[in-house]
């Protein structure tokens, strides 16, 4: 089945949020509270129990990664009390921990369990437990390797889409020759799965295009300057770096400038990441870097109008709430879209 | 006697890193007798019996023992108690972590099953029929040095054996618990167990043994039955040359102890340390060598380790020169002109990794401070000086002085003291473990330095080695100053009784 | 001088307990504060037993692998190579399961095997060849990390039903049990890695205390020099210790197999460092020569009861919940350690 | 034939035979590795490159490191494992300062020596705990650094509110890259720097000795008038210092950090930089240049297994099979039983040549 990161490393960037909504507003950050305030109303007339709603939140680690980050800001600051919600948090990267604090939570008798799974396997046992004692389970962020009667809804989204829209993109850039550092993410999570697959179909579909190296840095922007590093030392030729997320891309443009090899739009290698980091698409602005994928944290929203439809009776449909990404290129990105996609 | 050999060790090599330390030495002992090993410190003896008993790999020679017709192959101590050879070791070598009754009985046996009622009767059984003050259940940790050895040697002498072996372990006992060992030894031999005996007190050999194997540097001198070798004869044997006469220092002694009445450099008053002794008062002169004495465990060394700040000092003023002053630590001693050997080499002396060199000089350079780094030179000649004035047997003073013989790691420790030249010099029982003639060396050191106008305060648990040197004494009883002798007072017979709390004073 | 007669007073019995017992006591009393102070303060999910079984459900594996950590501990040494080797046992027997067409009993034998292995080699490293403890296994860990990806780089379910079955086998407690939410009556369980573990527990306890071996384990973590002049053999005492250790972190490997039913590279990441902390808890020291299985068993408990208290706690800011967790450490630490220089002083009086 | 032996008696020998081994391995498997070319970087400045700059550049945090954790060891006779944990909180508090608090900058809102001199003091704090717990409390090292080791890095998120701050000032490059005109990587630098203090520190004082009696024997160290206490204490100081100056050249190196990874088991990496300079984990007598090269031994074999491609995660298990080939080939008992080998050898050849004669 598809997976998605692994425990002990941070699994960086991520499948976002539910789509329509954050491409319309022109800033996703607000777009979220906006959501908020709108359904502080409906929080107030919502509860007819004159009940707030208990959920165990079960996340990654927020100071993984920007993306997590964002994501966990947003969760806190959406199911807080004046929304109705009474929420209690738990962090790990290792999956047996969360597991055990999804027990925890269902001991102490919460009403949602929200889960962001640190590891694919090992969920089934946990979430029966959950539905026998009448607790709905909400996925957001991370689908999991478990029958899909186990939870109510699923707020992931495609992670072979989003390696094919990069890899789409890199085609068209029409080179002459595919020279490939590929920087893969911590191997089996999902994220790594779809970015890598996408490539690895066009690699193999194509003669001129050649993976000088794959390897996987686990995310880790250090690990990635020194594969880099190491391939320039080697003395091979290279004209693209697809990294999985933007830390990497980060690490290998380091070893990149040390070596002064030039890179950018028009320059001598093609970088490419993932996650729409602020940081990230400024660099593309200012042309260092040619391509990033998009990746949407804001999550909250939807998982609220979710667990409304619960509440209300009904069952959530699809069950799996797939979201559209997008990709920017360097040579067509705006300061707007900065200020709107940066996480 | 019993003339059947026993155990026979023939043409025994051993050699350390730069140093031979058994040569061609052959050593017999015959069934029932006690035979003692002697020799100077680092001639051998320990090597030896660790060979025997497979702590060390012999490079050459063979072991032979009475019933077996092969030359026995002993690769570590369990094989040497499987031939029935029991050891106590010159340091004691118990687990403190055990039971008192688990160090008597473990590695011992076969079986794999731990009978924890049985254990601990047994050990009771031992512990009183030997005296020994220790409940079986009680953690050998906690017990008092002279505890622990005489547990190492109710566990070696509770062993059905047929070589019983005791390098120097009676270097923490006292008369009593001596008397007590020689009587064991002697219904072991009435039993036809062969005992190998190693220690430096001669009065000790002359009592209870047979025969006497002599070493020297590592090479045999010769075994010799005890009747045919007066004291003289084993003496000069041992130093390889002829030894000056005793009495001699105890003139030098009375000559030098008239003259004493200068000020006091050192005084206490109700001085108090954490360790349990009672507030005492002290003082020391100028030139003057004072003792404390007393029974075993009756707080000696705890006084001496509170002038030093050994222990945490809780009450008391404290006077240097005449002058008060704060002593906690052994920092702030040290600062005072306030030397310390300590008693327990092992535990608190001695470095055990690092360099002879850097162990001679570790006291003066924490004198001079952590940003006045001595040269190597500098510390290379002080060790050189220091090894050729106390004749210590070394190759070098590179050598980790963990590898150097008990007795020579205390003239390190003596050494390192010295160097600091201090006013006022505490030996705890300076002479534990040294040999015969190195003895008399540090006594005529003692005495040389004092009068240099050194103040020393001398321990030993032999009293006429007090006598000899000290010009006032101490008494002390459970902890409690409980008298101080001087001038014709110094005599075995009234320091016996104020010990023992007839006149008291 | 008056005050510090009283409190030898008070402190005389610090003395005449041994350092296990006393520790042993420290940690049980500990634990027993906490969980009451939980379900004083916490309610809500402490009230429940199975809140309590899912502490052991949940660390039945860190409990085998801490019983054979704590004795590699007792005689000296170190293991840090336990986290590694159950993410290898998880992997290999998850391919073999999955991908090879194996059953569970092979499965069980492969986990045991494992662990034996890699007892033998570090175990004739460290005792034979007298490396330090602490790199070889550092080595070992490094290895076993590497290995699992070579045998399987991604992360999978084990679908095989005989596997799955006996994962979801559950004994079931029911006077134990509670009402939930939808007010159907809930039994309380424990999983069979529960019975598994305890099972070592016992064993482990029965050893230590009343067998030989055991008690060598104690003679040569106290001093290894007079150990070996007391006759034991010390090499083959210390290989023990390994063969034990590791093959402990074998089966520990299937027990948090059969609770995680996957294999992955990053499962049990930082085991070992719980299993330190577990053992020195329970009062362990990793010094050598003083220790205790059932203070392990409860140095597993309090630290998972620490990490439950805080999860549940509902901190507001993820950092809240390292550095409670170090702080909770620290203090029962703290405590530890003031108690036993208390006995120090208490002995010296 | 004599002089030869001393070499090989001598510790500093270890981690040397290792070095030597890897570089004749290199030698023969592809002697391209030694190449060496110089070019000029974005700035238009003179650098060299190759695999053995990389490994002076790369080598010198763990050769940093190394210097504190065998203090620290020698000392306490036990690890610092919240050193990853610990660069973390000193990195973080660096950018703080460096990005004014903001949560990235263009250009540096301190200078960087004020950065540093902050990082040390929060590196120095992180180690005084760990001191204290192991000097004062006597807490065993590992389990004592076990508490920062779980704390560290929520501590680090905690001083930037979770955010990871960037700084892309170019300036700020320089410490994990190249001071303009000098083809030689700065970390290298930095490390030579922190050895020659290191020199300093034990030619200029006594801590070299007090260390080692601390670490052999506390009680006589305690009589002789040394503050056993202390000196631990100092040692977990002194490791901060490292620590902090590692921090930095880290955070230089990608303008940024990232709590949960940066660093990450770096403290394995620093102990094992240790014992293979074949200073005891147990404490006591230690060559501190044995383990700066050790730090460089283990840098020169990930390279190696990075040019020879690798998979990074399966990277761990060729090391630790390097890892093993080395401390065993290096162990006294090993050592011991190949010399007597060579000794029997030369001894039957003895004999035959007098048989012969
Ligand atoms: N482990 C060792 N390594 C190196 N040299 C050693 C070792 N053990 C002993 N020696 C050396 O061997 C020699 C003999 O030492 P040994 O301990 O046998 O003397 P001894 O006769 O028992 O002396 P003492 O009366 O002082 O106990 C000494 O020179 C000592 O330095
Ligand atoms: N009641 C006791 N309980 C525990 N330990 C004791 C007790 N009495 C004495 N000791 C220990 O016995 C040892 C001997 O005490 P101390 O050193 O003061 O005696 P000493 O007169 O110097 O005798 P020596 O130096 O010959 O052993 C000390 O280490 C002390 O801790
Ligand atoms: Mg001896
Ligand atoms: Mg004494």
């Amino acid at each position: 089945g598809s997976s998605s990161s692994t425990a002990e490393t941070p699994a960086a960037s991520e499948p976002a949020a539910a789509s329509e909504a954050a491409p319309a507003s022109s800033e996703a950050a607000p777009a979220a509270s906006e959501e908020a305030a709108a359904s502080t109303e409906t929080a107030e007339t919502a509860p007819a129990s004159g009940e707030t709603i208990k959920v165990g939140i079960i996340n990654n680690d927020p100071n993984e990664s920007g993306y997590r980050t964002a994501n966990d800001k947003d969760l806190k600051s959406f199911f807080t009390a004046e929304n109705g919600y009474e929420a209690s948090f738990a962090y790990s990267l290792k999956n047996d921990e969360q597991i055990t604090a999804a027990q925890k939570f269902i001991q102490d008798g919460v009403d949602y369990l929200l889960l962001s799974a640190a590891d694919t396997a090992g969920w089934d046992t946990v979430l029966q437990d959950a539905q026998d004692a009448g607790i709905h389970v909400l996925l957001f962020d991370r689908t999991i390797d478990a029958d899909e009667s186990l939870y109510d809804a699923s707020v992931v989204s495609d992670m072979a889409k989003e390696g094919e829209t990069a890899v789409a993109w890199l085609e068209n850039q029409k080179l002459d020759e595919y020279n490939i550092i590929h920087l893969q993410g911590v191997m089996g999570s999902a994220a790594q799965q779809g970015r890598t697959g996408a490539l690895d179909t066009k690699v193999g579909e194509n003669d001129n295009w050649k993976l000088v190296t794959q390897q996987t840095a686990e995310w880790n922007a250090e690990k990635a300057q020194q594969i880099v590093q190491s391939v320039i030392d080697s003395g091979e030729k290279f004209n693209v770096i697809y990294a999985e997320n933007d830390d990497m891309a980060k690490g290998a443009v380091a070893a990149l400038d040390k070596a002064n090899i030039s890179h950018g739009v028009g320059k001598d290698v093609i970088v490419m990441g993932f996650d729409c980091n602020k940081w990230a698409l400024e660099e593309l602005l200012a042309q260092n870097w040619n391509y990033d994928g998009q990746c949407n944290p804001f999550q909250a929203t939807y998982l609220d109008e979710a667990i409304k439809t619960i509440e209300a009776g009904g069952t959530v449909d699809p069950k799996v709430i797939i979201m559209e990404e997008k990709g920017f290129d360097a040579s067509e990105i705006t300061q707007e879209d900065v200020d709107s996609y940066g996480i | 006697m019993n003339e059947e050999i026993l155990l026979e060790m023939k043409d025994i090599h051993k050699r350390f890193p730069g140093v031979y330390a058994l040569n061609s030495v052959d050593f017999s002992l015959r069934k029932g007798e006690v035979h003692a090993l002697m020799g100077e410190n680092g001639a051998g003896k320990s090597t030896l019996i660790k060979v025997l008993t497979g702590v060390y790999t012999k490079d050459e020679g063979e072991i032979r023992m009475s019933g077996n017709s092969e030359a026995l192959d002993i690769r570590s101590p369990q094989d040497a108690q499987k031939y029935g050879i029991s050891t106590v070791y010159q340091e004691i070598t118990l687990c403190p972590n055990l039971s008192v009754a688990e160090n008597i009985y473990i590695g011992r046996g076969s079986g794999a099953v731990q009978n924890w009622k049985e254990m601990n009767e047994g050990a009771d059984k031992i512990l009183k029929s030997l005296d020994i003050p220790a409940r079986a259940t009680q953690q050998l940790g906690s017990c008092s040095l002279a505890v622990q050895q005489m547990v190492a040697i109710a566990r070696a002498v509770d062993q059905e054996c047929k070589v019983l072996i005791l390098d120097e372990p009676t270097s923490s006992l006292d008369e009593e618990e001596v008397e007590k060992l020689f009587g064991l030894m002697r219904d072991l031999k009435s039993r036809g167990v062969g005992i190998i005996f190693v220690t430096h007190f001669l009065d000790q050999v002359y009592e209870i043994c047979d025969r006497i194997t002599v070493l020297r540097d590592g090479k045999l001198v010769g075994a010799y039955d005890i009747a045919n070798l007066p004291r003289v004869q084993l003496v000069s044997k041992m130093l390889g040359k002829d030894m000056d006469d005793l009495s001699d220092i105890k003139g030098s002694a009375e000559t030098y102890k008239a003259e004493s009445n200068m000020p006091p450099v050192y005084e206490a008053e109700g001085l108090q340390s954490n360790a349990g002794i009672k507030p005492f008062n002290f003082h020391v002169n100028k030139g003057e060598i004072t003792g404390f004495t007393g029974l075993l465990g009756s707080g000696r060394s705890e006084c001496v380790r509170a002038i030093f700040g050994a222990d945490r000092v809780i009450g008391g003023k404290v006077k240097k020169n005449g002058k008060e002053v704060t002593i906690k630590n052994s920092y702030q001693a040290m600062k005072n002109g306030i030397a310390y050997l300590p008693e327990d080499r092992k535990r608190d002396g001695i470095i055990g990794d690092l360099s002879i060199r850097d162990n001679i000089i570790l006291a003066l350079q924490v004198m001079r401070g952590f940003f006045k780094p001595m040269s190597k030179a500098e510390a290379q000649k002080f060790a050189d000086d220091y090894i050729k004035l106390l004749d210590i047997k070394t190759p070098n003073a590179d050598k980790p002085i963990g590898e150097l013989s008990g007795g020579n790691q205390q003239k390190c420790i003596l050494a390192r003291w010295l160097l600091m030249n201090p006013e006022y010099l505490i030996l705890d029982e300076p002479t534990r473990g040294i040999d015969i003639g190195t003895k008399t060396d540090i006594q005529k050191l003692a005495l040389k330095l004092a009068s240099e106008g050194m103040s020393i305060t001398f321990i030993s648990s032999e009293i006429e080695e007090m006598l000899r040197t000290c010009s006032r004494m101490i008494v002390m009883r459970d902890r409690r100053v409980v008298g101080e002798l001087s001038g014709n007072e110094l005599t075995q017979n009234t320091i016996m009784s104020t010990i023992a709390g007839g006149s008291e004073k | 001088m008056d005050n510090s007669k009283k409190t030898a007073g008070n402190l005389g019995f610090l003395a005449k307990t041994s350092d296990t017992t006393l520790l042993l006591s420290i940690t049980i009393i500990v634990f027993f504060l906490m969980y009451l102070g939980a379900m004083i303060f916490q309610g809500a999910g402490f009230l429940k037993a199975q809140t309590f079984f899912n502490i052991l459900n949940a660390n039945a594996a860190l409990i085998v692998g801490s019983v054979g950590m704590s004795i590699v501990m007792i005689t000296g040494g170190i293991d840090i190579s336990i986290g590694g080797v159950v993410a290898l046992v998880c992997m290999s027997c998850a391919v073999l399961l999955d991908k090879q067409g194996g059953n569970v009993p092979m499965a069980v034998l492969l986990a045991i095997a494992i662990g034996l292995a890699y007892g033998v080699v570090q175990g004739y490293l460290v005792a034979f060849l007298d490396i330090q403890p602490f790199i070889v296994s550092l080595a070992g860990m490094f290895f076993a990390r590497g290995m699992t990806t070579i045998v399987n780089t991604e992360p999978f379910n084990v679908a095989n039903e005989q596997f799955v079955a006996l994962k979801n086998t559950r004994i079931k407690i029911p006077f134990l049990g509670s009402v939930n939410k939808k007010g159907v009556f809930v039994p309380a369980y424990i999983e069979i890695g529960v019975v598994i573990a305890l099972l070592v527990v016992v064993l482990f306890f029965m050893i230590l205390r009343w067998s030989k071996l055991g008690r060598w384990f104690y003679a040569v973590g106290g001093n290894r020099t007079s150990a070996l002049m007391l006759g034991i053999n010390v090499k083959m005492t210390r290989f023990y210790a390994h063969l034990i250790c590791s093959t402990l972190a074998g089966i520990s490997g299937f027990v948090y197999f059969l609770h995680v039913g996957s294999g992955s590279a990053s499962h049990a990441t930082g085991m070992e460092m719980n299993a330190i902390a577990s053992s020195i808890i329970g009062g362990t020291m990793l010094t050598g020569g003083v220790g205790n299985i059932i203070g392990t068993l409860f140095g597993v408990l309090s630290l998972s009861t620490i990490q439950n208290i805080v999860s549940s706690a509902g901190l507001d800011q993820a950092w809240w919940t390292g550095i409670t967790i170090a702080a909770m450490l620290c203090l029962f630490l703290v405590i530890q350690s003031v108690i036993m220089s208390a006995k120090k002083k208490a002995l010296q009086a | 034939m004599t002089n030869l032996k001393k070499i090989v008696g001598k510790q500093i020998f270890i981690p040397i035979a290792a070095l030597l081994i890897l570089i004749l391995f290199n030698l023969c498997a592809d002697p391209s590795f030694f190449k060496i070319t110089l070019g000029t970087n974005s700035a238009g400045n003179p650098v060299l490159s190759g695999y053995l700059v990389t490994i002076l550049d790369y080598g010198s945090e763990l050769a940093i490191l190394a210097i504190g954790m065998t203090l620290v060891t020698a000392a306490s006779g036990g690890q610092d494992i919240s050193v990853g944990a610990t660069l973390a909180i000193a990195g973080s508090a660096m950018l703080k300062v460096l990005c004014g608090g903001a949560t990235s900058a263009s250009v540096m809102q301190a200078p960087v020596i004020v950065a540093l001199l902050v990082g040390c003091i929060a590196a120095m704090l992180a180690g005084a705990f760990n001191g204290a717990l192991v000097a004062y409390f006597r807490i065993q090292p590992m389990v004592a650094t076990l508490i920062l080791y779980t704390a560290g890095r929520s501590i680090a998120a905690w001083i930037n509110n979770n955010e990871l701050p960037i700084i892309s000032d170019s300036a700020f490059t320089v410490y994990g890259g190249f001071i303009p005109g000098i083809p030689i990587p700065t970390p290298f630098f930095i490390a030579a720097l922190c050895v020659l203090a290191a020199w300093c520190l034990l030619k200029f004082t006594t801590i070299g000795l007090y260390t080692q009696a601390v670490g052999i024997n506390e009680n006589s160290a305690r009589l002789n008038g040394i503050n056993p206490e202390f000196i631990k204490f100092l040692s977990f100081v002194i490791l901060g210092v490292c620590v902090a100056v590692a921090a930095l050249i880290k955070i230089s190196r990608l303008s940024t950090i990232n709590y949960s990874v940066i660093a990450k088991d770096i403290e394995m990496d620093a102990i094992l930089a240790v014992a293979l300079g074949g200073n005891a984990l147990g404490g006591g007598k230690f060559n501190l240049w044995a383990s700066i090269l050790g730090a460089y031994v283990i840098q020169f074999l990930t390279t190696t297994l990075y040019k020879f491609n690798v998979q990074s995660d399966a990277l761990p298990a060729y090391k630790a099979v390097v890892v093993i080939a080395l401390v065993v080939f290096s162990a006294p008992t090993v050592r011991a039983k190949l010399t007597e080998l060579s000794k029997k050898k030369s001894r039957s050849v003895q004999l035959a040549g007098k048989e012969a004669a």
